[in-house]
């Protein structure tokens, strides 16, 4: 009979003691972000949507080969040796932001933004051309570094 | 139960569906409950919703296009699946790192086991009913070391980060300040959550002798990581078969004394408190130089079988690599923790009541993207 | 008697004072806890609409007006309906007898104690029939567990009033406030016992954590109210906040001597007290796990009962000394 | 004990039981696995948990490897069996490690393979009533869409 009175005291001081672990971080101040307004800043390596400077592209098509979920694909001119892009096919839908593109490029022409905030209302939006200017108007400003 | 009153009164077990949809089956799990009242008489586990044949993806990509795949098989402690696949692979190429790819990326394996351990923690408290104050907690302390890892790799969650034969980039500048003091930041609170739920008596009295998972049972269901060693099993492939550079820090192993699911939970903080300790180890004796060997771009191992396993959070992830001299592997299979952890709870529940089902799945801590693959 | 058209009047009006008051409180409530948990778990709580999300109560109330009015299928469509007027009315009925300030309050009547306790049981069958009349397995087995738990729990919440009301030497609210007029009764060493033991069985009356079997989130989905959702939820959440007022203004006109206090007025003191045993009780819910159901019952047969009938005795022996 | 050295025991019990060129994965005849199973399971090996069943379809035969560990004596063993594509059938190993159970029904569901005296053979992850095993080499299905071959 002893004994259970005594774990009762035990028990109900480890009660106690919870409530105090609770206490103290009740007057801790709070650590979340109000998202809309405030934002984390993104880090340098970030890898968000891919972006391209279509002017040190070299046609290599070594980013095509390399997708694990085959979501580039280019096709190009070429005129007497000289090649110029046509379209750049990139597919949002398939993207699984891994970086591997942007890892062996040979001429970093393609790069990972820091845009992560990808909604659309209408699938086919997904699937856009990388070579028009416009293509990341719609999310914030695009920031290709 | 069964005396001469309650013959003549004519009950019936009901069938009772838990999940695949329900807030504490950690993923799409469905589980079969045939109820007699509160108590359970059967559970059958329906698994296979989250199905996306990893093995057959596997066997139409290349070695280094299958790396992202295995971020998303436990997508909890996605760095300790890299780092299984990857050496699997460089066991077939046998390949040799150099010392800083390996300080590197026990540093990265014992960061993102602390955070997989936190998530384990907090949704295990979750389940009992401590109603997310402990998962805040835990997510503020695993937030931190996401965003260390956003600042070494740029991602939060899949991170992609272990390449064959080294690492994808080398640590940036600040990254072992923030480590040492991250470091110094969460001892603390893991005495803290030792305070509020491990001692706690409601916590005790619902976790403590529930499925109680002996010695033999265990190691017959070949359920391994902290489910194992809550049955007081002392196996850690860290320690008995040392892969990296494990064998350079001293750090001992959690055991658990009568494998119930409060051993289980006590393990899992205790291991933080280990990895914490390798941590520390690792980031002050860096080794400089170049963490990446030169390996050339189109990866074509020798026709070879090999097996490889390391010490996930969950148990231990095999990966048991078939290459016929190609580019693409011939067979890759995934042998995951949770997988054979989970077979055992439909022994351990039998006759528990609807409350412990949920405590005793919580304390295996299963992930339903590695168990389905 | 014959009531004349003015007292009729009196009476609605009453009424609505009171009505009023508890949709008050109920908001106020919502919104206090949800800022209380928000800080215990390091986090800012509802901080958009209006200063510091004050006015997110009443956002809530609106989304939930407009939410569409489903009816399971299969479910036992009266009791189903009854189900929250069940649950909500007694806890409105309570509020006859409670004592908010000097001569603020609705009739003291003579049998107070025993009033409250009869009409705050009735409670229970609303909860019991949402649980039945959802056709939905999950809620059978918190309206289950409901049942068991409030009844069980009921007999040390009578037995700790009735040591106050021996004390007293009267049942009328009123008395017993003018009893504590010097000496809080919570300073008389059998009275701390009562008072432990009535909080206890007070958190299990109204479900809340770390009795809140009915409603476990965590293994049961929802409890009793999985099925309900627009307003028919709204009343369960009224209900369940009123429930945390009463238990909390019983427990300061009984062992915190009411509306007694220094300089502020006394309605004043009264809800001052009121809602610091109420924000006490959302600090321990939102640090403590559940309880199992055959645990929770273990613990009121055979701790707090036997607590309770030797404190009867005892409260007894001191009183006929 | 080092591989070599078990790998000598059990050739030395059991004449029929190869090793495979270069590793040491130890090749048992169909009909004899539950008896090399039996004796690998009992003291003097102990090998107390089967880690892991592989399934490989080699077109022309299938592959089963077992991975077996033993806890107490800290050492492993890979036995494998080759089973023709005609009687896709061999011994089920449930009655000695309980966590065959779910892995043979796995290997069952992904190959064809059946297990003879397996507690209840059925599908695993994929649907009850889904017709074809995946993983076979030779299984197609129009919804497949083959990443193009570099």
């Amino acid at each position: 009979m002893i004994n259970r009175v005594k774990n009762f005291g035990i028990g109900a001081w480890s009660l106690i003691k919870g409530l105090a672990v609770t206490l103290k971080y009740c007057f801790k101040p709070a650590v979340t972000l109000q998202y809309p307004t405030q934002k984390l800043p993104m880090t340098e390596r970030f890898r968000g949507l891919v972006g391209l400077r279509p002017e040190k592209c070299i046609m290599c098509y070594q980013c095509v080969k390399i997708c694990p979920t085959g979501c580039l694909a280019i096709t190009h001119k070429q005129e007497d040796k000289k090649k110029t892009l046509e379209t750049f096919k990139y597919n949002m839908e398939l993207c699984c932001f891994c970086g591997l593109c942007a890892q062996v490029c040979p001429t970093s022409a393609i790069i990972m933004t820091d845009i992560y905030e990808i909604t659309v209302y209408d699938r086919k939006k997904l699937a856009i051309n990388l070579l028009d200017p416009k293509k990341y108007d719609e999310w914030t400003g695009a920031t290709i570094k | 139960m069964d005396t001469q009153q309650t013959k003549d009164i004519y009950t019936e077990e009901f069938l009772m569906n838990m999940g695949p949809q329900h807030p504490s089956t950690h993923g799409v799990l469905s589980l079969e409950l045939k109820l007699d009242g509160e108590f359970i008489r059967e559970c059958t586990p329906h698994i296979g919703y989250l199905h996306r044949s990893m093995e057959k993806i596997a066997e139409n990509r290349t070695y280094t296009q299958f790396i992202p795949f295995t971020d998303r098989l436990d997508y909890v402690a996605s760095m300790n699946n890299n780092l299984a696949y990857v050496m699997a692979v460089e066991k077939l190429l046998n390949l040799e790192l150099p010392e800083r790819a390996k300080y590197i990326r026990i540093i990265v394996a014992e960061l993102n086991r602390v955070a997989s351990h936190l998530v384990a923690v907090g949704t295990f408290a979750q389940d009992l009913g401590a109603f997310a104050t402990p998962l805040f907690y835990c997510f503020r302390e695993r937030e931190k070391i996401i965003d260390i890892f956003d600042q070494i790799c740029g991602n939060r969650l899949t991170y992609n980060y272990i390449r064959i034969g080294g690492v994808q980039f080398d640590l940036p500048a600040g990254v072992d300040e923030k480590v040492k003091e991250f470091v110094k930041y969460m001892r603390p609170k893991v005495d803290d959550y030792d305070r509020l739920l491990t001692y706690n008596t409601i916590f005790l009295a619902r976790s403590k002798d529930i499925g109680v998972l002996p010695r033999e049972m265990a190691i017959n269901y070949s359920v391994t990581g902290p489910s194992l060693r809550g049955s007081g099993v002392k196996w850690d492939l860290r320690k008995d078969e040392p892969y990296l550079a494990y064998d350079k820090f001293e750090f001992d192993v959690p055991v658990g004394e009568n494998g119930d699911a409060w051993d289980r939970y006590k393990v899992r903080v205790e291991e933080m408190r280990q990895s914490l300790r390798i941590v520390e180890q690792a980031i002050n004796t860096l080794p400089e130089g170049d963490p990446t060997v030169r390996v050339g771009r189109v990866i074509k191992p020798p026709p070879s079988e090999v097996y490889c396993r390391t010490e996930n959070p969950r148990g231990e992830l095999g990966f048991y690599v078939v290459s016929d001299g190609s580019v693409y592997p011939y067979r890759l299979k995934i042998r995951s923790p949770s997988f054979s952890n989970l077979a055992v709870v439909p022994e351990l529940v039998k006759g528990l009541k609807v409350a412990d089902i949920v405590c005793v799945l919580g304390s295996f801590d299963i992930v339903l993207g590695e168990i389905d693959r | 008697m014959m009531l004349s058209i003015l007292d009729i009047i009196v009476l609605l009006l009453i009424g609505l004072a009171v009505v009023g008051f508890i949709a008050a409180s109920a908001m106020f409530l919502i919104w206090w806890e949800r800022k209380v948990s928000a800080h215990i778990q390091s986090r800012l709580g509802p901080m958009r609409v209006g200063w510091h999300g004050v006015l997110q109560s009443i956002a809530d109330a609106v989304k939930l007006l407009l939410k569409e009015n489903i009816i399971p299928a299969g479910a036992d469509k009266l009791v189903w309906w009854l189900a929250p007027f069940f649950a909500v009315v007694p806890s409105v009925m309570v509020f006859v007898a409670i004592p908010f300030g000097k001569n603020l309050i609705v009739k003291d009547l003579n049998v107070g104690i025993l009033y409250i306790m009869a009409v705050s049981s009735v409670c229970v069958l609303g909860i019991f029939m949402a649980g039945w009349g959802s056709n939905n397995k999950y809620s059978l087995l918190g309206g289950m567990r409901s049942a068991a738990q409030i009844i069980s729990y009921e007999l040390p919440l009578i037995l700790s009033m009735i040591i106050v009301a021996m004390h007293a030497g009267s049942l009328s609210m009123q008395k017993i406030v003018a009893a504590q007029s010097g000496y809080w009764y919570i300073l008389h060493p059998t009275m701390t016992l009562a008072f432990v033991v009535y909080m206890i069985a007070a958190t299990a009356e109204v479900n809340r954590v770390p009795f809140d079997i009915p409603e476990a989130e965590s293994e049961l989905v929802a409890g009793f109210h999985t099925e309900y959702s627009g307003m028919k939820f709204a009343m369960f959440f009224v209900g369940e906040y009123t429930n945390v007022f009463l238990i909390s203004a019983i427990a300061t006109t009984l062992f915190l001597g009411g509306w007694h206090g220094p300089i502020l007025p006394p309605a004043l003191w009264f809800l001052i007290k009121t809602y610091g045993i109420v924000t006490v009780l959302m600090w321990v819910r939102w640090t403590f796990p559940r309880v199992r159901v055959d645990q929770l019952m273990g613990f009121a047969w055979k701790v707090l009962t036997p607590v309770s009938f030797l404190n009867l005795a005892v409260t007894g022996w001191l009183l006929l000394k | 004990m080092r591989p070599d050295e078990i790998s000598g025991i059990i050739r030395t019990k059991f004449p029929q039981v190869t090793e495979e060129a270069g590793t040491n994965h130890l090749i048992a005849a169909k009909e004899s696995l539950l008896e090399v199973a039996q004796y690998l399971r009992n003291p003097p090996l102990a090998l107390d948990n089967l880690h892991c069943i592989t399934a490989i379809d080699r077109k022309e035969k299938m592959e089963l490897v077992y991975t077996l560990y033993s806890i107490v004596e800290r050492h492993g063993v890979t036995l494998k069996v080759c089973l023709t594509p005609q009687d896709l059938n061999v011994a089920s190993l449930a009655a000695l490690w309980k966590s065959a159970n779910w892995l043979e029904r796995e290997v069952y569901d992904l190959f064809g393979i059946t297990f003879s005296g397996h507690p209840d053979l059925r599908r695993i992850l994929n649907p009850y009533d889904w017709k074809g095993y995946p993983l076979r080499k030779d299984y197609s299905d129009p919804q497949l869409i083959a990443k193009p071959r570099l």
